[in-house]
């Protein structure tokens, strides 16, 4: 029906097949808008956020998504920058992803904020003090990058191909990426670095507060080492899940050691300095104000202690010895658990960034207030979630995400498909991407 | 020249360029900043010229001076007035809250005849004349049944001019049946009339005494004029004066005074005797009075010395009976010392005998109308209205037996016993009250023991409410005819509760009247008017401002430019004063009352096994629990330990509640032999094992949604407990039992 | 405005003489136009600029003991102006004034990030979850002094700013640019039946709350009166609301502190 | 085909990529010329639709309820503007006269203007305020002192309102449709521009005057070549050389001198 649409020499499932499957998705996208309807008119009272948690689960999911999201910038580097040629072939997934991110990021800000229609304040009015201001100048600005970076994949797609003007807009904009992957590796850097700048300049909250490097606190390098290192584990977890899903093998495990090689590296170091962190943190910067270590986590009716060792030790040390061995990477279930348990961590660990820091009292009178997500902010978490899987769908359908797909799985009706393009000798990666049709 | 897709692209671009250029987008981005800065929905508030407006607070009966701060008409802020002599600038937080009173939901906006049920709340506006006119043909049909005494008044005010126009309505129609809302001052009062031989008031010169001994008076709950207190207690604090509290719960008194004694529930007097028997026994009473101004002291020494030892008294109280000892001789040793009783805000009157055991402490340290003591404040003296000239209908209702008893041989000291009247209205069949008014009170809701009070409310066939708010009286009444509320009208205030001087406070219109209401004094005098003579007669005034000029004469000027007049050179005689009892001297043991002294303690209601726990009411500034509910500024300061959502929480020791198996937060049946309700268990460690606390002011049925419906009313679960030497109700508490749902 | 000294607006709260009565909480929604909704007994979603806490010294009966502790604005200093929240605020709605040291708060310039909120260790700040109704005929008391917020908004106490500002406008019409102490008292001062709270500049050798105090310059304002402490002092926000109090239990629940340390340990 | 493609390739990579540059020399000069006649409609109708179409729209003009003749009271009266724009003991501006004060004069018709009648029949007899326009009323979000402009900086009132006390008519209000707001707040001229210092009454109008207000204090006693350098670098950097540095975050005032 739309095979027209398809990329050359991939198969396809029929359209209704497709968009049946979507069903579920679509409905959860439906309930998705509802809730951010909700939010929108009625205000925020339609959330389970109070004065004590003025940051809850969207802003924790603000900072989830883009710390996933990072798979794009840092694969972006390790492509374009660093020169992992090989990094290729999973760059348009990564790009996808973290093009989902940041949207979703976008929104969900748009929702959080009280009064949306001055939501352009934070540009028109910038205070440049603000972590905040850095967060949503950068957060705007990568944004632009990626949709600029995703633009030529959908201008690859069979038809728009087409079209002589798009087809050589395409090939000017892959000549130029490098430079876009650079301004969004720069960018990123900062952004990453400022969400984390976000808790850590907060000095009124002893859990959160660090002393700072230059002018930002440690938090802040640890948020985009955080985000290269866990970044990539998405990327990876989700092509794995999008293979599982299509039944096939869509990216060569080549690819797949590479990064997660460099992930596993990424992640070492970054628990390392997670760890001296928190060790200063506990035996310096807290008892500096009176508070011991213990005291951030005993007081807690659910979790406790259990949340720290969690994050680091589950979602840390575990997965970065997994993926520092060969054997790891190369064992399907390992891997797989290693970047499940990766992800899992950054999430923690932005979990506890926002809502422990909220949540910790700090005037010794106070108590320690609970809070759990109402359905719409549930609901509006979610919307994201089916969002990007509507858009890994189609992009999947319609676009050469994987430019590897084709080669790893023939179509054996179809005579004479066309060569996959060869993927190490050309010395201009563009063009090489381009459909051969050209040449 | 052909538009092909070029050519719009071109036509585009030029487009975009223009409006780039031209002023469009960004004055329409400037516009719209200011658009979603400004939402039409959000009030802005007029300005105008700010004016202040001085007047007396009557939201309860401290008597405070307030300022009102108006902006062109509306008024906008109630603040104390600064160098008034009860409450020198500083305002409570009811009186604060005036305004959401004067323009809030729950003023009942004209008079309003009954239109469905009783309480179901529908109402039909009438007009003034025909409200008079119901009244009217009610009244005379009685009176013309030679049925003029089953007119009741229930009135929370009677010393001024509102108060005594409606009791001399009464008087003229022929009912004797004027009756006070009950007080502590009820007992004070007697006290001051058996012990000191006069119709006074009790003034506490609290500025000046320097030991404070309080037998439970919620200082910093509301007890007395609350502002006041609060004012002495910090004054207290800059002078090092000691105070010591005997109550069982760690109220706020409690926590800021020098020492809390935690005193078993309702053996307070015990420990006043107690105090006394020590201070006897060291003679370490104040001889100069005693001797000379005292009568009956032996007696009373022989008794005190027999019966209440330390130790005795530490078997009753459970207070250590070395504390008892070193109590009395720091109390006796002081120069001013001080015994204050009365719970809480003092809306129970309480035991006689125990007033009585508080007030022969300050005798017996000579603390009785001198500096830093308890002074006898006259009654008002400015009304001096001729007699009423009662024809024969008036005459014979007159000489009809009060309804609430009080006078009659039983109650001979008692003048008001309003918690009696569900029981006598019961009782009788027909009613012994056919009409009932009800000015500045809201009985509904703050008399005790529901069941009986419903039971009572359906036998009245007639009842008139004079409330300018939908209180639960007014809620359950067949008629209201609204009062303007007192931001809007004249009154004179002729008393500050526990102030130790003649004061009278002025309360005057602030603003012009908001709804469709009539001063309670005018609508008296135009019922008069209609009833005709001789009830007409007894009222020789135009209107209710015609009253008070006459009533004033040329005083009412200075009253209108200062607000209130002070006696500031009262001194209740100089040196001591001549008593005015039979013998001339102050009574320990008065003839009339011989056994009262000693029947000091009250049992609470209710038996042992089923009942195995004390509850006991405690109250709060925060929480207002008489004529007036909590304005929503109040109620949202309650804390959450005592209100969630619509939930109450008692407060019980954690051990108590362990006992039971409750923990923080839980749920439970609360039950006491006069009803039950489910409330939530709050842990205090402040409280004695074995008592339930229970706020009081909550647990509304009327008003608006921001105090209807939340928590739970403690009256409708206590029950009077008459104190059988002055008939007054002293219940303190009564038994109950928490368990677990 | 030349040669106009810079002045420190700040509070002393008397936890001796407070008695937790909520006059200042009343005062302050009654002149500051707080709204209120039915149910108020969410203190997490009720907005009360000033706040009074209830504190216990965690004793068993009876030697428990309670004392009150109002919390309005603490108007944090910081580090030469940078108060907690002021610094993080994306849009400049938020805002220190070395004039006053008066931390403002603009509400139609706040667009509701709640970011402030979240830097201000004393929840001083309140946001509006709900658009504020005030019942048929109650918006007639409201005052046109401070402008009634919107919803999605954060709000919090000003000092009673406008007061500053009206005082202000009094003095200019007499020729005079200085105030007198007591021309501009906040509201939550005015009201306070026990006289526990006392306002004032905390520059002025001549205001209350200076001799009172006796403001440390050297250490960051911390007061040398022995009897006084700050919330939270150790996380230097520098805030101008100080506290009196005899009881050591209390003045050691103002802050944190390792178990080996004494009140003011750590320095 | 493939030589266009490559020209376009070459001009393309001067440039990212914007759709007009990489078509435009695609085709001859006729083409060229219709694409630029385009453009110039395009350019020419915007820029008419933002200048001239916009203002319309965005105003609605408004009548005065009664026609003031401001220059003829202001003949009439003692003490200038503040005979009837005066100020309160406590220093609050009384602003537009309310009823009562006109009715001193006015009790009765004093002329037979139809104004004077008018403004006598439908509202000194009925004893209703007129509903004024207020040409300079702000949002309620902005706080001004008249009492810190006119009796301490000693400003004349025209600084700000321009000569109204010369006028015989009351204008036509003009209401911004969108803020609900008088157009002399935004200036009469659509572009902003101002020539008067009474032009217009928004944020930055206030803070341009404050600034200088502030640079006159600053640079007293300062050399003229340094006041001139000044001058130069606070246009370039607005803000940043302000003589008082009040608030931590803008280095300007602090936001609470005219916000409330």
């Amino acid at each position: 029906m739309d095979d027209a649409l398809f990329p050359k020499g991939v198969k396809r499932c029929p359209l209704p097949e497709f968009l049946m499957k979507l069903g579920p998705v679509v409905a959860l996208l439906i309930w998705g808008v509802v809730a951010m309807l909700m939010c929108w008119i009625k205000g925020l009272n339609q959330t389970n956020m109070n004065d004590a948690y003025g940051f809850a689960a969207w802003i924790w999911a603000d900072l989830t998504v883009i710390a996933l999201g990072g798979g794009a910038f840092f694969t972006g580097f390790l492509r374009y920058l660093i020169g992992k040629e090989k990094l290729k072939n999973i760059i348009n997934f990564a790009v996808l992803i973290g093009f989902i991110c940041y949207s979703s990021a976008l929104l969900i800000l748009a929702i959080d904020i009280g009064q949306p229609l001055r939501g352009w304040f934070i540009f028109w009015h910038a205070n440049v003090h603000s972590m905040l201001t850095e967060v949503a100048f950068c957060l705007t600005c990568y944004f632009g990058v990626l949709t600029i970076e995703y633009l030529p994949l959908v201008l690859e797609n069979r038809q728009i191909d087409r079209v002589p003007f798009f087809h050589n807009l395409t090939h000017h904009m892959h000549e130029v990426m490098p430079l876009f992957a650079a301004t969004g590796a720069f960018l990123s850097f900062f952004h990453q670095g400022s969400l984390g700048g976000v808790a850590g300049v907060l000095f009124g909250r002893p859990f959160a507060f660090r002393e700072g490097l230059f002018i930002w606190p440690w938090t802040f390098f640890l948020f985009t080492w955080s985000a290269a290192a866990y970044g990539p584990c998405f990327t990876i977890m989700l092509a794995k899940i999008t293979e599982k899903v299509t039944g096939k093998r869509l990216i060569k495990d080549d690819v797949y050691d590479l990064l997660a090689k460099i992930a596993g590296w990424m992640m070492a170091t970054y628990i390392v300095a997670k760890i001296i962190d928190t060790w200063y943190w506990a035996t310096v910067t807290a008892p500096a104000r009176g508070m011991t270590f213990m005291q951030f986590y005993s007081n807690n009716p659910l979790y406790g202690i259990w949340i720290l060792i969690l994050e680091i030790v589950i979602g840390g040390v575990i997965p970065a010895a997994i993926l520092l061995t060969r054997k790891g990477r190369n064992t399907p279930f390992a891997l797989m658990t290693a970047v499940v348990l990766g992800v899992i961590g950054v999430c923690v660990n932005r979990w506890v960034m926002v809502l422990q820091t909220l949540a910790v009292p700090v005037l010794p009178f106070e108590g320690w207030p609970m809070y759990y997500p109402s359905w719409q902010e549930v609901a509006t978490t979610l919307l994201p979630v089916a969002y990007g899987i509507i858009l890994v769908a189609f992009s999947y359908r319609y676009l050469p995400v994987f430019p590897q797909e084709a080669e790893l799985n023939p179509i054996v009706s179809e005579p004479a498909a066309p060569p996959a393009p060869a993927p190490d000798t050309d010395a201009e990666p563009a063009d090489a991407e381009l459909s051969p049709a050209q040449a | 020249m052909k538009m092909d897709r070029r050519s719009f692209l071109s036509f585009l671009i030029g487009g975009a360029a223009g409006t780039t250029l031209s002023p469009l987008p960004w004055k329409l981005t400037d516009d719209l900043a200011i658009w979603s800065q400004n939402w039409p929905w959000t009030p802005v508030p007029a300005g105008g010229e700010v004016t202040f407006v001085e007047t007396t607070c009557m939201l309860c009966p401290g008597g405070c001076g307030v300022t009102v701060r108006k902006v062109g008409d509306r008024a906008v802020k109630i603040e104390g007035t600064p160098g008034h002599p009860v409450n020198d600038g500083g305002i409570c937080i009811l009186g604060l809250s005036g305004l959401q009173l004067l323009y809030g939901p729950t003023r009942v906006p004209a008079p309003l005849r009954r239109a469905g049920g009783r309480g179901e709340n529908h109402w039909e506006k009438i007009s003034w004349d025909d409200a008079l006119a119901l009244v009217v043909e009610k009244l005379a049909a009685l009176r013309e049944n030679r049925l003029s005494h089953t007119l009741a008044c229930i009135s929370g005010t009677d010393g001024g001019t509102v108060g005594r126009l409606m009791e001399r309505f009464l008087t003229a129609y022929g009912s004797p049946n004027f009756i006070r809302t009950p007080s502590m001052r009820d007992a004070y009062e007697m006290t001051l009339h058996l012990m000191q031989g006069v119709q006074a008031s009790a003034g506490f010169d609290v500025e000046n005494a320097d030991f404070i001994l309080s037998f439970g008076s919620g200082i910093l709950e509301g007890w007395g004029s609350p502002v006041r207190m609060f004012r002495a207690h910090s004054a207290w604090k800059e002078k090092g004066v000691k105070v010591v509290q005997i109550e069982p719960r760690l109220s706020n008194t409690a926590a800021k005074s020098d020492k809390w004694l935690p005193v078993n529930p309702g053996t307070e007097a015990v420990l006043a005797l107690g105090l006394a028997h020590v201070i006897l026994k060291e003679s370490l009473h104040r001889k100069e009075f005693v001797d000379f101004y005292a009568s009956g002291l032996d007696r009373w020494k022989n008794e005190v010395i027999s019966k209440w030892t330390p130790e005795q008294v530490e078997a009753v109280t459970g207070i250590d009976k070395s504390t008892t000892v070193a109590l009395a001789r720091s109390f006796a040793r002081a120069d001013h010392p001080l015994a204050l009783c009365g719970r809480g805000k003092g809306s129970t009157p309480g035991s006689i005998g125990e007033f009585m055991a508080v007030h022969a402490l300050n005798a017996l340290v000579g603390n009785i109308n001198r500096k830093g003591g308890v002074w006898a404040v006259p009654g008002p003296d400015y009304i001096r209205w001729p007699e009423v000239e009662m024809d024969a209908t008036a005459a014979a209702g007159m000489q009809q037996p009060r309804i609430d008893g009080a006078g009659t041989e039983k109650y001979i000291f008692a003048r008001h016993l309003l918690h009696r009247v569900p029981e006598m209205v019961t009782a009788a069949d027909p009613s012994l009250v056919q009409a009932l008014f009800i000015l500045e009170a809201n009985p509904y809701y703050t008399l005790s023991d529901s069941a009986l009070l419903k039971k009572a409310w359906d036998k009245i066939p007639f009842i008139v409410s004079f409330s300018s708010f939908m209180d639960e009286t007014a809620q359950n009444a067949d008629l209201i005819l609204p009062n303007h509320m007192y931001l809007e009208r004249y009154e004179d205030v002729s008393y500050a509760e526990g102030f130790n001087k003649p004061y009278i406070g002025l309360a005057k219109p602030v603003i012009h009247p908001q709804f469709s209401t009539m001063h309670a004094g005018d609508v008296i005098l135009r019922l008069a008017k209609a009833l005709g003579d001789p009830v007409q007669k007894a009222f020789p005034w135009e209107d209710y401002e015609g009253c008070l000029d006459d009533t004033f004469g040329d005083a009412l000027e200075t009253l209108r430019e200062t607000g209130y007049r002070v006696e500031a050179d009262f001194a209740p005689g100089s040196g001591y004063p001549v008593f005015e009892t039979a013998s001339g001297r102050f009574e320990f043991i008065p003839e009339e009352i011989r056994d009262a002294g000693m029947q000091a303690m009250v049992q609470p209601q209710g038996e042992e096994p089923a009942f195995p726990l004390i509850l006991i009411p405690f109250d709060s500034q925060r929480l207002a629990n008489g004529y007036i509910g909590d304005p929503p500024f109040v109620i949202k300061t309650v804390p959450d330990t005592v209100l969630k959502g619509d939930a109450l929480f008692v407060e019980v020791h954690p051990e108590t509640a362990k006992a039971i198996g409750l923990s923080e937060g839980r749920a439970a049946l609360l039950a006491t032999p006069k009803g039950q309700a489910r409330v939530r268990v709050h842990l205090f460690e402040g409280i004695m094992p074995g008592l339930v606390g229970i706020p009081t002011g909550l647990g509304h049925q009327a008003y608006d949604g921001y105090l209807a419906g939340k928590g739970v009313n403690a009256n409708a679960l206590m029950g009077p407990v008459e104190d059988g030497a002055s008939g007054l109700n002293a219940a303190w508490g009564i038994r109950a039992k928490l368990s677990r749902v | 405005m030349k040669h106009e000294q810079a002045k420190k607006y700040g509070m002393v709260i008397d936890l001796d003489k407070c008695t937790g009565c909520g006059a200042c909480m009343v005062a302050c929604m009654a002149e500051n136009n707080v709204p209120f909704k039915e149910d108020e007994t969410n203190k997490l979603d009720s907005i009360t600029w000033m706040r009074v806490y209830q504190l216990t010294n965690g004793k068993p009966f009876p030697d428990t003991d309670i004392c009150y502790l109002p919390r309005p604005c603490m108007h944090c200093e910081g580090d030469h102006g940078h108060s907690p929240c002021v610094s993080v605020c994306p849009a400049t709605a938020t805002d220190y004034s070395m004039d006053t040291g008066i931390v403002s708060q603009i509400y139609t310039r706040c667009f509701g990030c709640r970011y402030c909120m979240a830097a201000c260790p004393y929840h001083a700040r309140y946001f509006n979850w709900w658009d504020p109704v005030w019942p048929n005929g109650m918006e007639k008391y409201l005052n046109p002094n401070v402008s009634p917020r919107m919803r999605g908004v954060v709000e919090k106490c000003s000092f009673c700013y406008h007061r500053y500002q009206l005082a202000k406008d009094r003095a200019f019409m007499e020729g005079r640019r200085e105030l007198e102490e007591e021309e501009y008292q906040t509201a939550c001062t005015q009201a306070c039946p026990a006289g526990a709270i006392v306002f004032g500049d905390l520059n002025n050798k001549t205001h209350r709350v200076h001799q009172i105090v006796q403001p440390d310059p050297a250490h960051a304002g911390r007061p040398k009166n022995p009897k006084a402490f700050r919330l939270l002092e150790r996380l230097g926000t520098n805030p101008k609301v100080y506290y009196l109090s005899s009881r050591e239990w209390v003045r050691r629940s103002g802050d944190h502190y390792l178990p080996h340390e004494g009140p003011g340990g750590g320095h | 085909m493939s030589t266009n493609d490559d020209k376009a390739k070459a001009d393309a990579l001067t440039d990212t990529g914007k759709q007009p540059e990489q078509d435009k020399p695609e085709k001859g000069n006729g083409a060229s010329g219709s694409i630029l006649f385009f453009f110039l409609v395009g350019l020419i109708a915007s820029l008419l639709v933002g200048w001239v179409v916009f203002p319309e729209l965005l105003y609605s003009k408004k009548k005065q309820p009664i026609d003031f003749n401001h220059a003829l009271h202001v003949d009439m009266v003692d003490e200038g503007c503040e005979s009837c724009h005066f100020f309160r003991e406590d220093g609050s501006f009384s602003g537009v006269p309310e009823l009562a004060q006109c009715i001193e004069c006015h009790e009765e018709a004093q002329t037979d203007h139809p104004e004077e009648i008018k403004f006598v029949t439908q509202y000194v007899e009925k004893y209703r305020e007129v509903p004024w326009l207020v040409y300079s009323r702000q949002p309620n979000c902005v706080f001004f002192s008249h009492a810190a402009h006119v009796r301490l900086a000693e400003m004349d009132c025209v600084t700000c309102h321009g000569p109204i006390g010369e006028s015989t008519h009351s204008r036509i209000y003009e209401e911004n449709r969108i803020t609900g707001l008088s157009r002399d707040i935004w200036g009469r001229n659509i572009a902003g521009i101002k020539r008067n210092s009474w032009d217009r009454m928004k944020m930055d109008d206030c803070a341009e005057c404050h600034a200088e207000a502030a640079t006159k204090t600053a640079s007293e006693g300062e050399a003229p070549i340094e006041g001139f350098f000044n001058n130069i670098i606070r246009i370039a950097f607005p803000g940043s050389l302000s003589g008082r540095k009040s608030s931590v975050q803008t280095q300007n005032e602090a936001c609470f001198v005219c916000h409330k």
